[in-house]
């Protein structure tokens, strides 16, 4: 197996990519997704280490950020459908005020 | 899905008694002129064998004897004054817009005065069951000082009968639209609109039909020539000289 | 480009749309707009919220031609204005040029030409038939269709020499007598096409999917309908029973016995109804009519140059697709002075707005398909 | 040998990508770039003998939830947008955000350079068969958890078919 | 060396598939078209070749050699590898395939969730294809094509558990074993499983009667319609190549996979001397119509054909002429199993093309309704049927016949319910009481 120090690397450049990806785009749905690649990060660690100790646990508690994802994305994308109806835009910086 | 094909028919044996006094007889010439001025049927174009239609024939044994056709020479037909119940009802109440009534080759023709069409136009629905307008097209005479005859063709389901009204329009005048009358008459003027350019008071969508709508002229007027068109929409929209 | 093809033009009410609103364009090349026929639809989703057509595509003047041929030169023009039933279309005109004349056609020829134009309407409402399945999905009744649609061609074929485009009458009567085996050709394609039906109807009638496509698709009540100018089986099937073989009979149909088909809702299933109910009806009268054909000359006393007497006739038939009006004016030279043709597509298209709107894309393919509409014929 | 290869060959494909997704300007491409990430880390998932994990990140991640992605943007892609200017102007915050988790990341690393690359994974041979042990653990260990993630799907779904839904 | 040796007869394998695949596919188009050509009294394809038997390459080198189109706005790069998407997805969901028990690329030990998942992400394929190519017929042809699409796996998903309970297993070759075990092949023992999954495959197919999203008559050619030439061949191939794989897991499990029919019942040996029979028949027409073709050349191929099929009878009556205990013997198994498997998949192939000819039409959302109110509840009724059977039969020891029937039965009676009360729920017009609001 390859050690252990480069799925970690690989999980933090990945949680990298995720919070430059948040941080900058304006676009909602980019926004979403740098956030699925922040999981996506996550279980590449927990199934690492899952490996490593030999027990399928830690791929239970991927599988569960998984429902997580697929929850977050139906909601969220929701959402960005009802705001688009009303605003016709998806940029972060215009959603400005609480109630239109 | 069948139905009792006799249904439907009471107006024509019902016709057929009234015009009784009328070219009943097959032999004489179903054209006439002035044959009918006293029935009730002036847009009956049924042969003149209605009356044996009118009874089914037996199958296999058709009722109509193989004999010589009608005899074409007696007298041209042409148009011919015409006064029945329908046109004096007409008369009496539009006086002054009914300004002839004609009946050419069996079938009634009202000349009616533009301005008023549309009031004709919904009485003949209303009160006349004129409830189908069949079609409505124009007649350009160029060297008339009104040159188009605005034409509208309609028929009666409850009567069975045709009527034709004329208005005689002049170019540039505009004429009230029918299309509150008859829906249909929403393609009908687009069309009269986009061949003759007659316009049409209170359409909701005046515009052409069939030709581009940048197209200039007017086709079916008697001063456009037949090889004529519009060279320049053509060659912009076409890409080439001549649409011919 | 965009240039290039900015014909159409615009049109305020499509242009000013709501905010889920597109517009989709179908047409003029598109498979099932049954020939260049242009439908732009407001759509809010898959919903059909408004529609505008835009014809024209195919128009050649053939009112305008008429006015510069003399009467025998136009007759073959029409064939080509409904080049599915050009019979029928020929017959109309043959019709309106004699009684604007002043003439009629001897029995055996108005004989003859009701079994041809009756055949006419059942290859065109084969023609309508296997179209209208194959817009809807169902691909096989096309070529039973077609099947029996070519021996009626191939007895058009035998008496004219053309299969299409027939210019198979001429004023006052027919050019050529009927060649021998007319009758037996007839009967022998008339034996066995109620068994044809019926194998139509057994693919179609009772399928689940195919009611389902159908049924309480494209509404048009008797009302609507009449206010609509439109004719034929359209009309028919919302419950008008009106024909004019029976109103005001032509040809030779006053002799035969045939019944009017209705239906009751007036849906696309109920057209679908009638035009089958009607293809047997027509094989009725072809029975009835190859029974006996009346001897005698097949020409009426008409000259070689026809000059009719100044005045107009409208004259109209009941074509396979509706009221065929020919309205002539002649003011007595050998030319007419103005021909105007009532196609009965153009009316029953025109209400195609009001029958798809509430539906579904997939719906205006059904009903575009059931109006039984020829393009050659609206734009004429 | 042919393991390491998979592993590197993968992780290459997973950063790349995950650079596109943020960077292209074109939000359909940046979903196709975000398929692409998540079918390489499938595929160190299968690497890591996590199968049954592997078949779910396909089914659910790439298959489920990126076509819902890539609906939405069809859904809401409007010309103008790509016009737009797509980025804010955050790069300082993303870059001091980025440099603080490199340094931390370079400490832990630092920290326990020994243990990162020597501890032995388990041997295969040693590993249960994978799908069996995976329902084993969620309907045994992990039950409650497991009915409180289909709670939180039921959740989620009726709220997104009220926010989706056009006329209440 | 070692590390080499288990790669070589898989990448043997998946070289042999996808070098046949292509081919494959063109004949099963050529298949198709005699077959409709039959069934709608006409002749089909007859001038390449005789009978037209070289119309499939004829149409690969037009297609190959055709003017390559991309639409001026389209999206280059996402244009370009749609179809790539659809044709790698279809592929590679062969991988799990046992085309007999020798003729396998990869036994995974979740072979039928692979071949689900992967096949699954065809469906990226078809929505980029769609929207890259920036024409409204398009993408509401890739809209319907994914709708769809979800619908109807998530049924053909469920329809698959039915069989998996009986099976244990998800490995492609463990359920056939299953069912060679108990000598029930599953289609017998869930029949409504297997209807559910006929119907839904044929819809994730987008086959007819559910084929909206290329339903010619209104979305002209659905998410295909800009494409033209070797990319929509590729679309051709991935659509035909995914019938190939619904038809092989239908196959796999409900139709015994590579099992001869009463593979278990000495009685029926007999069945095994049916493949070269029917293949020397086959070559004994061939034969027969070679003197008949009007051309030389077609003559010649026609013979040709006539000794592939010879060759194919070899093959298929060596194992059985071959003394026992021989290496010829021994691979008597992985031969008729290709067969056997073969044939069932051209069979379940057959059914859809049968289908295609008969049926119109379903409208959208009728098609959605059918699979969201009537497949998805039957199909969840259906595990629901068969665990309660398993559970009486395996728990409390029934024996298993009553328990499965009860297990069906109710399953039906559930049919039958949502049949009913569907009925009520069809809207013509849709959204009729809006109709007021929308009009202008």
């Amino acid at each position: 197996m390859v050690p252990i120090g480069h799925y970690i690397f690989l999980s933090v450049a990945l949680l990298a990519i995720g919070i430059v990806g948040i941080v900058t785009r304006r676009n909602v749905i980019i926004i979403l997704m740098s956030i699925e690649l922040i999981l996506n990060a996550v279980n590449i660690n927990l199934v690492a280490f899952s490996r490593l100790v030999g027990s399928v646990e830690g791929q239970i508690f991927a599988i569960f950020i998984i429902t997580d994802a697929a929850a977050e994305a139906a909601v969220g994308l929701g959402i960005i459908i009802a705001f688009f109806r009303n605003r016709e835009t998806v940029l972060a910086d215009e959603m400005d005020i609480l109630k239109w | 899905m069948t139905n009792d094909s006799e249904e439907k028919q009471p107006p024509r044996p019902a016709e057929a008694e009234k015009s009784a006094g009328t070219p009943a007889a097959p032999s004489a010439s179903p054209f006439a002129p002035g044959g009918t001025p006293s029935s009730e049927a002036p847009a009956k174009p049924v042969a003149p064998s209605a009356a044996a239609a009118a009874i089914p024939p037996k199958p296999g044994a058709p009722a109509k004897p193989p004999g010589p056709p009608p005899p074409p020479k007696e007298a041209p037909p042409k148009p011919a004054p015409l006064d029945n119940d329908l046109v004096r009802r007409y008369k009496t109440r539009f006086s002054g817009a009914i300004q002839e009534a004609l009946l050419d080759r069996r079938q009634a023709i009202l000349v009616i005065a533009a301005d008023r069409l549309l009031e004709i136009a919904r009485y003949s629905r209303d009160e006349e069951d004129f409830n189908l307008l069949v079609d409505l097209t124009a007649v350009d005479w160029p060297k008339r000082e009104k040159r188009f005859d605005l034409v509208l063709n309609l028929y009666s389901f409850p009567k069975n009968e045709r009527l034709r009204i004329k208005a005689l329009v002049a170019e540039n005048e505009p004429v009230p639209s029918v299309e509150s009358v008859w829906p249909t008459a929403n393609w009908l003027e687009r069309e009269a609109f986009d061949m003759f350019g007659i316009v049409f008071e209170g359409h909701s969508n005046l515009k052409r039909l069939l030709l581009p709508e940048e197209w200039q002229g007017y086709p079916l007027r008697k001063d456009y020539d037949i090889l004529q068109q519009d060279e320049a929409w053509v060659r912009e929209n076409l890409g080439i000289d001549s649409g011919q | 480009m965009a240039e290039r093809y900015k014909t159409a033009g615009t049109n305020v009410e499509t242009t000013v749309l709501g905010a889920d609103e597109i517009i989709l364009n179908m047409g003029p090349q598109h498979p099932s707009t049954h020939g260049v026929l242009r439908v732009k639809l407001r759509l809010d989703g898959e919903k059909v919220v408004g529609s505008e057509c835009v014809i024209g595509y195919l128009h050649r003047g053939v009112e305008k031609i008429a006015e510069h041929r003399n009467y025998q030169q136009f007759a073959p023009y029409v064939d080509r204005m409904d080049y599915v039933a050009a019979v029928s279309n020929g017959l109309g005109y043959c019709e309106a040029v004699e009684k604007l004349l002043g003439v009629e056609a001897p029995p055996r020829a108005r004989v003859i030409r009701t079994i041809l134009t009756e055949l006419q309407r059942i290859a065109s409402h084969l023609f309508w038939l296997g179209t209208h399945a194959l817009d809807i999905g169902a691909l096989t009744p096309l070529f039973y269709c077609l099947r029996e649609r070519e021996e009626i061609l191939k007895i058009f074929e035998k008496y004219c020499g053309a299969r299409l485009t027939t210019h198979a009458f001429r004023i006052g009567g027919m050019q050529y007598e009927a060649y021998d085996e007319l009758e037996k050709d007839v009967e022998r394609f008339c034996k066995d096409f109620d068994k044809r039906v019926d194998e139509y109807e057994a693919l179609l009638t009772e399928n689940r999917i195919w009611v389902g496509r159908t049924k309480g698709i494209g509404v048009l009540t008797a009302d609507a309908a009449i206010a609509m100018g439109v004719t034929g089986p359209v009309l028919r099937a919302s419950g008008v029973q009106w024909d004019i073989r029976k109103a005001m009979p032509y040809a030779a149909y006053d002799q035969y016995e045939f019944s009017i088909p209705t239906g009751k809702s007036g849906d696309t299933y109920d057209r679908y109804l009638v035009r089958l109910e009607e293809m047997r009806q027509s094989r009725k009268i072809c029975l009835q009519a190859i029974e006996k054909i009346p001897a005698g000359p097949i020409l009426g006393k008409v000259g070689k140059v026809l000059k009719p007497p100044p005045g107009e006739i409208y004259h109209s038939i009941e074509g396979p697709k509706g009221e065929l009006g020919y309205y002539i004016v002649s003011d007595g030279t050998t030319q007419p002075y103005r021909v105007r043709i009532r196609p009965p597509s153009l009316m029953n298209l025109e209400a195609l707005d009001q029958m798809i709107r509430g539906h579904l894309v997939a719906d205006v393919v059904a009903v575009i398909g059931t109006l039984d509409i020829v393009l050659g014929e609206v734009d004429r | 040998m042919l393991d390491q290869g998979v592993f590197y060959f993968f992780a290459a494909l997973a950063i790349l990508s995950a650079i596109l997704v943020v960077t292209r300007r074109n939000a359909v491409q940046s979903a196709i770039f975000l398929v692409t990430a998540l079918l390489a880390t499938a595929g160190i998932f299968l690497n890591l003998n996590a199968e049954f994990l592997f078949i779910v990140q396909v089914i659910l991640y790439a298959g489920g939830i990126m076509v819902l992605f890539v609906f939405v943007i069809m859904l809401v892609n409007l010309d103008v947008a790509l016009h737009q200017v797509q980025f804010n102007r955050q790069w300082f915050v993303a870059l001091i955000v980025s440099a603080v988790l490199a340094a931390q990341v370079a400490a832990a690393i630092a920290v326990s350079r020994r243990t990162l690359y020597t501890v032995p994974a388990a041997p295969a041979e040693s590993l249960e068969p994978n799908t069996e042990r995976v329902a084993f653990y969620l309907f045994h260990n992990y039950m409650l958890p497991f009915e409180i993630a289909s709670i939180l799907l039921l959740v989620a779904m009726v709220g997104a078919v009220v926010m989706a839904k056009k006329r209440v | 060396m070692n590390v080499i040796m288990p790669y070589v007869l898989p990448v043997l394998f998946a070289l042999v598939i996808v070098a046949l695949l292509p081919l494959l596919a063109g004949y099963i188009v050529l298949v198709e078209r005699k077959v409709m050509a039959d069934m709608q009294v006409r002749l089909g394809p007859m001038r390449v070749g005789p009978h037209g038997l070289l119309q499939p390459i004829a149409d690969a080198v037009k297609l190959l050699l055709k003017e390559d189109i991309i639409p001026e706005n389209a999206d280059r790069l996402v244009f370009w590898g749609a179809p790539l998407i659809s044709v790698t997805a279809a592929m590679l969901a062969l991988a799990a395939l046992p085309i007999g028990p020798f003729f396998q690329i990869a036994d995974l030990n979740i072979g039928l969730l692979f071949i689900l998942g992967v096949s699954s992400l065809g469906i990226f394929g078809i929505v980029l294809g769609g929207w890259a190519s920036n024409s409204h017929y398009s993408l509401l042809g890739a809209l319907r094509s994914a709708a769809q699409l979800v619908s109807y796996e998530t049924s053909a998903g469920l329809a698959i558990v039915g069989a998996l309970l009986l099976a244990g297993t998800l490995s492609t070759r463990g359920i056939v074993q299953a069912q060679s075990a108990t000598g029930w092949w599953f289609i017998f023992v869930a029949p409504v499983g297997f209807f559910i999954y006929l119907v839904a495959s044929i819809a994730e197919t987008n086959r007819a009667p559910f084929d909206m999203p290329e339903a010619e008559s209104e979305l002209v050619a659905g998410y295909m319609t800009e494409y033209s030439g070797f990319r929509w061949a590729l679309y051709f191939l991935a659509e035909y190549t995914n019938m190939i794989v619904v038809a092989s897991i239908a196959t796999t499990l409900f139709l015994g996979g590579w099992l001869r029919p009463f593979a278990n019942t000495p009685l029926f040996n007999f069945l095994d001397y049916l493949p070269p029979l029917l293949m020397l028949g086959v070559a004994g027409y061939c034969f027969w119509r070679a003197p008949k073709q009007p051309v030389a050349v077609q003559k010649m191929f026609m013979v040709a054909v006539g000794l592939l099929c010879i060759a194919l009878t070899l093959a298929l009556a060596m194992p059985l002429a071959a003394p026992a205990g021989s290496l010829l013997a021994s691979s008597k198994a992985g031969i008729h199993g290709a067969f056997w498997f073969l044939f069932k998949v051209a069979a379940y192939i057959y059914v859809f093309m049968w289908l295609r000819f008969t049926f119109p039409r379903y409208r959208f959302d009728q098609l959605m309704r059918l699979g969201w109110q009537f497949l998805v509840p039957l199909s969840i009724v259906n595990v629901m049927g068969m665990g309660l059977g398993l559970a009486l039969h395996r728990q409390l020891n029934w024996p298993a016949a009553p328990a499965l029937i009860l297990g069906i039965v109710l399953t039906l009676a559930a049919g039958a319910y949502l049949l009913a009360t569907g009925e009520k729920h069809e809207h013509p017009r849709v959204g009729e009481e809006e109709e007021t609001s929308v009009d202008a």
